[in-house]
């Protein structure tokens, strides 16, 4: 921790901050936040990040489309959203301030670089007037500064060139935040050492401009105060951050372990927010993973029946438009009986929709989108870290049942971030996967009597030799059968085997509260944290207000509708057209009521806290 | 079970199935032949499998004893790519028809053909959709009357040879259900070739496109309108194999000469070259009656197999961490004390 | 009519009759049912007939997998179902007695054709001993005929060959069959000769044939008595019969005239049991109709939309695994809001599961079955005839709506047929379609303040040049928005959009009974004809049953919850497992009970009368 | 509104919509090639449309002033056909990938190249997934380092012209983005044809694929490095045309020669025959260094469009029930008197 310097004013305490870097696509905003964040995890404090890319690649230089942009929430207890309003935002052009100035709490902190408020850039931004100069602001407190300048000054001796002198900007503006919050500098002065080894100067003038920015805050008498966050009680081990994209894919690689599993075959095509799986895992290669990127997504789809038919762990992943193309082939999966993890990071519909936005609007068509009675296991992430967990849980449950299983993520969580407490290998869970070796008494169509999971018999093995495909099977010999009563036993069979996965997951618990009270708000997926926010709130409110939040989608918890019918409401919020509302009320016959955000942003706290209470007036 | 140590006979190779192409069927013979070919080339059935689509000639995996997938329509090669991924130890086997491979299943066949996965594909080209009862198919020729085309068909036709040297394919071969022999040899040099090797099968559809190919597969016209291609060998045919293809000079393209007419010697007929892409598209694009249908091994000419390099590939990264726990713990992290 | 001459047992009346003509594939036993369904339609009765085709397409001679069987249900009064129990079965070889043995009723007629049970015919069927020479058929009445043997007297003048000879077989037992129930045969006759009118021998010794069975009737004292069913009483007008395939294309044909589109483009790629409206497409050249075979599924529906914005009558159709291919693309046109009719003639499932089989296992897939919020309305058909109303209806509400429009049908309708009132052409809706033309104030975003249906603005036209696309669009401009409002706002106009269309479709009627009771028996699609006549059998018991069929299944009509709630209870049967009664529940939270059948197979009557009493008496 | 009345300029071809593509990016150019083409040929905005799948590429479509059609990933061919059966008379346009077009979409490019649907189709291949971020694409060269490749691509590369070829394309053409005066005459050549017009354009990607053509399209190298083919004109090259292609005698190979060097004189040079699908086939197959790339319209040989015979089927067909009544009472009918 850096002292600050006695003439300064003392820092004043705050329990959590939102504080956000805006600014072009070319500006580095997402590496100015990542290692704020780093040294914010460093501090000690709880925390969760959420970039912000454009849709567009590359846009035009000082376009309000080509603003990128990176928050981060930290405090010193539990942080489980990105924050709602900001209590500080960086605009490093006027773009930038355009459009980010509207999440900017009042009496919030805003620094500028005066620099880019040159009448191109705020005419590109939209600006007939210079904002900086009228009273538009004047509810800010904003730190008009030459950034620029300033910037150009520190990296002076180190004689780059004009481009490379702007592109260290960030770091001092980093330099400065850092100081304003009070944290460590050193591990961005390492990481800048190690990632510039090749070019000294670059990782001098950036470290001289992280420094100069820092000094500034130190030094100079600005008009807005310096802060300190307490780090927040964490339990003992070893941390890091990850986001939704980290934990998945180290889940998937646990998953094989567990299953004992060492040949894993990851077919996909690329597709925004997807591809970062692929990229992740096509970077694993040492762990015996084959990464295929096939020429579309019934290909992946198909490439992954083919591997687990050869008895790898399959694994295929996509979004939305991309599943609806795998859903004939998922429904060959559901016939012929083999595992395959279909991972879907849903984004924006319908159709191509809004690709870079996050949603869960592909409830309905992972529960319900194939042609026949084609039933497949539904799980879904909540949050970062908890992706882990749930990517091993599909992994459990598709070899185990010998099932596809859809992993519902989205778009929001893949990007996301948090700390993570890191497992200790040994202690997790191990569910090694069985072939078929012994030729007597073989049936293609074998099952185990407990799971009904049908048997895993491997092409090489001498006397097992058989045929399958999607036209259905006979119960007992696995051979064609057009017979009427047959189809109606397998149709059956179907069915129990995924509901009896029931059996086999935990009993739903209550995330916040009591397993009785007024209204049970009642989540999936990454609206976790922001749901976990707003009932705490109206808790304090004394309101018999609990939270239960769904992993398990196909089948549910056996007792989650004796929970829910313990509830006088049930509110269910999603990032959909409401959506897991409609299933419950069908399986449970509760009325319960949609609270639908479909914008493409999470929930924010606010939103949901002014929903819960109007309900709970009504 | 078997064991399979002593080798095996063809009948080895027949599934406890019982067979349901319509009497008459291309098809049998296609069976009988690849059932001679596994055992002639050593097969065993536990290491081998055959992967299809949808359609008649996909039934085929039932009617064999060893591993098979009857997959969904048209993506047998895409299903057959992952088994490989997984399973390089395999031999596989892909069965598809026209409709299947060329129609819906085009991307795929594309896509195999140029990866080169190790596998033999064979294309069952009856030029119709027979399991649907009989529609026109992408390689009916056009005016093919057919339900779905009360008039005639008016797509003009692809050509399996040219679509898959277009493709990349680097093993293009073209044999005939009833023969027997020429199919058995054919197939064989597709199983010794590494890589995917194209066979495009012509099979007689008795039901709904009964005798399409008799122009050159009809006992009385097969030797004057067959060209058997063998590597090195001079391009001739007919009867006295008197017939043969001679190269135009400079203008790229084939015409048919007789030796011994009008001054034309063995030494002007143009040799076999099998590894000539160029010479492969020429002789795929011939047709009766105006020159011999070129049957045999029109395209042969290795190249690294899919699988190898993915599997080269994934044993030098050697870099990145080495168990989960590394993993894991790689890049930033900071510990909280108990 | 033939009278029966006088040394004749006089006819015995009957109410109504099931027979069924079960033979070799190649013994042209759909051809046999058919002219006996003409012959039995011109005599008065009504009717309802079901071909039942084997899987294979040409299995060998003999086997009982090469079996093709033709039933037709009689009567006096209206017919629903093809029947139950057989009154009569006609078994031309011992496979075809084996397989269609059990649908016999006790005491029913039998009728074999003794020169086909030899030993080589009668293993191939899988029999040991001959059933002819045992007691296993002592329950019934068997005409142990050597039809062979009196056909090949019968056709000998004319010379054929012995395989010639042995094809009119077919055209003795015809024969046999009309004078057994005491139909004409003038129009066989007629038709033979029309048919073979270049073949004059064959079309003699065929009429030869049928006479001589006919005759063989009317001289010999059979074991079996003949019988008379009274003409129904039918409307005034002119008839014909018709399978849901034919009424399903007329249909499309009247709805593009109705909406005065003179191009129709249907695309399609072929799959059973979908083709044949393909096929009937093909034929239509001269209406205009452009039939195109696609590649594939995917291209089928591209390419209707691609038509579609060209101002065409849009249509594919397809089956289960084909509209599971088409789902990415269907979410495009819900996107870009174009008329699109998706014909799914449903099969079972799931994966490729029992294509010649029928089901309705795709109500999920049409509802849910898509990536993002993407509402589109589905309907569905109950009768063969029922089809031509229905299609009509599917192209008046995509092109007033402006959206696709799933339209599901099944394998039984397409091939079922039915008695027929032509309607007056001049009588039929009509609901032209206007296209923009006016450039003032065009935007591609604008909608009819009531349907909110997007305007249809043709390339081609002046001033109206605009783009469309899969991804989100502003609601005033048309241009692509990544605004979170916006979005929310085109969320919620798709679903207002296909929500409103239940103020304009026709409120829930009642098929039989009242609009309240103990139980309302509610279906969808082809199972309207074993409802239907169960609930009467029920009632005519007393019980207060009433059968509610549901043509509009997205959105309901607005007055089905209200009607719902009047019963005490509501039993929905579904040839799945349990699809439309998720939906129900979910929708107006009604207790609604399953009845699932998954057999491939349509319900009989006597399975629902049995399932309604049971579940009454509970 | 337009009233199209007077012939437009390039600039009526501009949208009012922001073009949002990379700065530099390669597409720039050739959307001003593609607005001075219709300029050019006289096309109005209201009988043009231009149909794209999604990709940098083809988002296309909005910066241009007539009809458009975003539609979906590798689905602009089928929209286009269905789009062109409905309506013969519009001017439509095909904007692709190399991922769009032969990745997803390979097998709707591969059928309406068969079927010769009369548009203009236009693949923009930078050998790079760009709106994805940077993956390698099917046309990415071996050792592609890309996100889904640390390691370098495998998949051995297609080639849009012998794919094209293959498929049986009527009109094979290629060209680069930064040659303005040479694009803008290909496109009108493909404009002329009548049939399906496969224009293959490099384009630079200058953010994942930064340079990937300098081989031949840098300056310094172009002339050395380029060929111009153009029909019924000797194939040379160079900064003074003085090397050339010549046929290998019997061998089916092309050989670089240089005119006055070792006997070689103009009327050794192969002339190019655009009607030649083997010598366009073997052009498309030439690669730099050991050889020129060749550029231009490498195969044109015109045949029915699927729109025309379907619709002079259509004429044809003047058999069957005229009207819907006549339709409906076809066959046995029968009358209950009132
Ligand atoms: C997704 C899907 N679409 C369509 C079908 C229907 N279908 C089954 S086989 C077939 C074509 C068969 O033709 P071909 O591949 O030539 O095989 P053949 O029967 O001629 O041997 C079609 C269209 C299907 N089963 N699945
Ligand atoms: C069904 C589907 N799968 C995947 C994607 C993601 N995607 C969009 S564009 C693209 C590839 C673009 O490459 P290319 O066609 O070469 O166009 P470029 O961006 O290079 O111009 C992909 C994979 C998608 N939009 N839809
Ligand atoms: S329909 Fe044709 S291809 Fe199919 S089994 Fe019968 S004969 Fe063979
Ligand atoms: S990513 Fe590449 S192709 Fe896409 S716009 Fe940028 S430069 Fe152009
Ligand atoms: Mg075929
Ligand atoms: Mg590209």
């Amino acid at each position: 921790m850096t002292a600050t310097s006695p003439t300064h004013p003392a820092r004043i305490p705050r329990d959590a901050v939102v504080i956000r870097f805006a600014g072009d696509s070319g500006d580095g905003m997402q590496i100015t936040g990542s290692e704020f964040a780093v040294e914010t995890a460093l501090a000690g404090n709880d925390l969760a990040t959420f970039p912000d890319f454009p849709a567009e690649i590359r846009a035009p230089q000082g376009t309000t489309f080509g603003v990128s942009a990176f928050q981060i929430h930290f405090g010193n207890s539990e942080v489980m959203t990105a924050g709602d309003e900001l209590d500080a935002l960086i605009a490093m052009n006027p773009a930038a301030l355009k459009t980010n100035l509207k999440d900017l709490q009042r009496g919030g902190v805003l620094v500028c670089d005066i620099a880019t408020f040159n009448p191109r850039n705020l005419t590109k931004a939209g600006y007939t007037t210079n904002p900086l100069d009228d009273p538009s602001l004047s509810d800010y407190r904003v730190l008009k500064l030459d950034v620029t300048k300033m910037n150009a000054e520190a990296v002076k001796p180190f004689g780059l060139g004009a481009k490379e002198a702007l592109r260290s900007r960030n770091m001092w503006t980093l330099g400065l935040m850092l100081w304003m919050y009070g944290r460590d500098r050193s591990h961005t002065i390492e990481w800048l050492e190690r990632k510039f080894t090749k070019k000294p100067d670059i990782a001098k003038a950036n470290v001289a401009a992280l420094n100069a920015g820092h000094a500034f805050g130190e030094t100079t008498e600005l008009s807005a105060p310096s802060y300190s966050v307490a780090p927040a009680s964490a339990a003992p081990g070893t941390y890091r951050t990850v986001t939704g994209t980290d934990s998945l894919v180290w889940g998937l690689v646990a998953g094989a372990k567990a299953a004992k599993l060492d040949r894993v075959v990851m077919a996909s095509y690329p597709i925004t927010p997807s591809s970062p799986v692929l990229h992740s895992l096509a970077g694993l290669k040492q762990f015996g993973i084959v990464t295929f990127q096939a020429e579309d997504e019934i290909s992946a789809m198909c490439a992954a029946i083919g591997a687990a038919f050869g008895g790898a762990l399959a694994i295929t992943s996509s979004s939305g438009p991309g599943i609806a193309l795998k859903t004939e082939a998922i429904g060959l999966a559901v016939m012929t009986e083999l595992p395959v993890i279909v991972i879907n990071n849903q984004r924006g519909g319908p159709s191509t929709g809004l690709p870079t936005k996050t949603e869960q609007s592909d409830l309905y068509q992972a529960i319900y989108g194939r042609n026949g009675d084609t039933p497949l296991p539904v799980i879904s992430t909540a949050t970062p870290s908890d992706c882990f967990e749930v990517a091993m849980e599909a992994v459990r449950i598709a070899t185990k049942y010998m099932t596809p299983v859809m992993l519902l993520t989205d778009g929001y969580l893949a990007n996301a971030s948090e700390p993570w407490l890191i497992p200790d290998v040994t202690q997790l869970p191990s569910f090694p996967v069985k072939f078929r070796t012994d030729p007597v008494g073989f049936h293609p169509s074998l099952r185990d009597p407990v799971t009904l999971g049908r048997v895993w018999a491997l092409p090489g093995t001498a006397g097992l030799e058989h045929r399958i495909g999607g036209i259905e099977k006979d119960y007992d010999t696995g051979h064609i059968s057009y017979d009427p009563d047959n189809h109606q036993k397998m149709t059956d069979v179907r069915a129990a085997k995924i509901d009896g996965i029931a059996n086999d997951i935990p009993l739903q618990t209550v995330a916040v509260g009591e397993d009785t009270g007024t209204m049970a708000v009642v989540g999936w997926g990454s609206t976790y944290g922001p749901i976990h926010q707003a009932v705490r709130a109206v808790r304090a409110e004394g309101k018999k207000v609990s939270h239960i939040h769904i992993r398990y989608l196909k089948p549910f918890p056996r007792n989650l509708g004796d929970l829910l019918k313990r509830f006088d409401r049930v509110l269910v919020p999603e990032m959909n057209n409401g959506q897991l509302v409609t299933v419950l009320r069908s399986e449970y016959l509760i009325p319960a009521e949609k609270l639908a955000k479909v914008t493409g942003k999470p929930f924010k706290i606010s939103e949901l806290v002014t929903a819960i209470r109007t309900r709970l007036e009504k | 079970m078997t064991t399979s140590t002593a080798p095996l006979k063809a009948s080895d190779f027949e599934s406890d199935q019982e067979v349901r192409w319509c009497p008459g069927c291309g098809d049998y013979a296609i069976l009988k032949a690849v059932q001679r070919t596994l055992a002639d080339v050593g097969a065993t059935k536990e290491s081998t499998v055959f992967v299809s689509g949808i359609g008649c000639s996909s039934r085929f995996p039932y009617y064999i004893s060893t591993y098979g997938f009857h997959t969904i329509h048209g993506r047998a090669p895409a299903v057959a790519t992952g088994l490989k991924l997984a399973r390089p130890d395999l031999d596989v086997w892909l069965v598809t028809g026209d409709g299947d491979g060329l129609s819906i299943g085009g991307n795929h066949m594309l896509h195999i053909l140029r990866r080169n996965v190790d596998i033999q594909l064979m294309l069952f080209n009856n030029e119709i959709y027979g399991l649907t009862k009989g529609q026109y198919s992408p390689t009916s020729r056009v005016g093919t009357r057919s339900p779905s085309t009360p008039l005639g068909s008016l797509d003009s036709p692809l050509s399996p040879t040219l679509f898959a040297l277009g493709a990349g394919a680097r093993f293009v071969a073209r044999t005939v259900d009833t023969q027997q022999a020429h199919l058995v040899s054919v197939l064989k040099r597709a199983h010794a070739h590494r890589g995917t090797s194209f066979v495009e099968i012509f099979q007689n559809c008795v039901v709904y496109n009964d005798g399409v190919f008799d122009e050159f597969t009809d006992k009385s016209v097969a030797p004057d309108r067959q060209l058997l291609a063998e590597h090195g060998k001079p391009l001739v045919f007919g009867k006295e194999k008197t017939q043969g293809l001679r190269l135009k000079p400079a203008a790229l393209e084939l015409e048919v000469v007789t030796i011994g007419e009008n001054g034309v010697t063995e030494s002007d007929i143009l040799v076999h070259n099998e590894t000539n892409r160029t010479l492969a598209s020429l002789l795929g694009s011939l047709h009766p009656p105006a020159f011999p249908q070129v049957l045999g091994v029109l395209y042969c000419d290795p190249a690294p197999t899919y699988e190898d390099v993915v599997f080269a590939q994934m044993k030098s990264a050697t870099g990145g961490p080495k168990d989960l726990a590394a993993l894991m713990h790689s890049g930033r992290t900071w510990t909280v004390a108990g």
